[in-house]
């Protein structure tokens, strides 16, 4: 069981901030195609990889970290603080 | 982190005032711009709390441990706020200015693109996310 | 120009209060720095009544000329200053982090190496010129 | 007649802040040729010109700067503001 936090437009267009899913993805880009299959919503959202970032156990990862041990992943646009 | 609104002045009064042997203080104070037409209601700040605070521990101590720094301060707000309000807010001390200025840009340069928050301006026409700036990925490669 | 002591923090917030539309400001605060030895007295800042304003004046219309920036401050105090006062501060006002940035450090390579000022350290043995460090003048060279 | 004015050290040096002097120097560098020949004191306090900056009715300028027109000549040490 993994659980899975979407953030910004990402959130919006999945229609959820959260979610748990089983998984046995090897990383976080298995788990992103995935997560792709599950609706036309997630598909749309996860569409420009180039427009998503990722975090797991909230450190931020690129799509080939590995997801042995993980207990959450997040997904969400490029930050824009400051 | 925090909702609540805050007081650049009074934080840089009391952070220079705590920072013995500093001869060189540098701020930086984001506020909430309009938009371009002039006709932004609010800017909505959402974040990731838990990764948040994470995020800016460990910007503030990778300030302290690459730059000779007497100390730095970090606020951020998240939650809705007025145009002009004070977002956030990065100081620096330290005994020469080359150093409070370098560290100052180096915790902006990683807020911005590294610490989970997404800007959204609200107008009358509604919601719209705001797009990170090419530079801002740039300028990352500084450091 | 002042002989009096300034509260850095009101004079941000005031700076900040009255820059319409910037999204960035930007502070810098030079504070009386101990001796190695930690027996500093006083610090006594001579000037050039005249010039001085009058480079200060240049300095800061120079910056506004440079950078887009919406405002600029400039304070510098003259006279017998304690251990730990505030000697001088700049302020600029911008849409984005790097004009304010920028402009901070502009004013202050400039401030620091011309603008007719001259610091002197005062201890129990006697008083000493403050000889300038040769970073301040390859400083300038940036601009 | 021109007013000179001296800061900081080279003040203490030449033991006056402020004085007139009788000239027809072409140049901020002449007229501290001039100078040096006044006494001791301001021959020491200028005999290292490295360590001297130079205004002329005050602007800064090198000492190639002409006197012509000008009223006041400011001599002092390199500035140590901010």
């Amino acid at each position: 069981m993994m659980e899975i936090r979407y953030f910004a437009w990402l959130r919006e267009r999945i229609g959820t901030g959260h979610e748990v899913v089983e998984t046995k993805a090897a990383t976080v880009g298995d788990l992103i195609t995935e997560l792709k299959a599950r609706s036309e919503a997630h598909a749309y959202a996860l569409s420009d990889l180039g427009a998503v970032r990722a975090a797991v156990d909230q450190t931020l990862v690129g799509f080939d970290a590995p997801l042995r041990g993980a207990r959450e992943v997040a997904l969400f646009p490029p930050m824009t603080g400051g | 982190m925090q909702e609540a609104a805050f007081d650049m002045g009074a934080e840089l009064t009391a952070f220079s005032a705590e920072a013995t042997g500093a001869g060189a203080v540098v701020s930086f104070s984001g506020l909430t711009r309009d938009t371009a037409s002039g006709d932004l209601d609010a800017m909505v700040i959402e974040h990731f709390p838990g990764m948040t605070e994470k995020a800016l521990t460990a910007i503030r101590a990778e300030a302290l441990a690459r730059f000779s720094l007497i100390d730095a301060l970090v606020i951020h707000r998240h939650g809705r706020l007025a145009p002009g309000d004070p977002i956030m807010m990065v100081a620096t001390a330290a005994r020469h200015r080359a150093d409070a200025f370098a560290a100052a840009e180096f915790l902006m340069d990683y807020l911005k693109s590294r610490a989970p928050f997404w800007k959204q301006e609200i107008t009358a026409t509604g919601a719209k996310w705001v797009v990170p700036r090419d530079e801002d990925e740039a300028a990352l490669k500084r450091w």
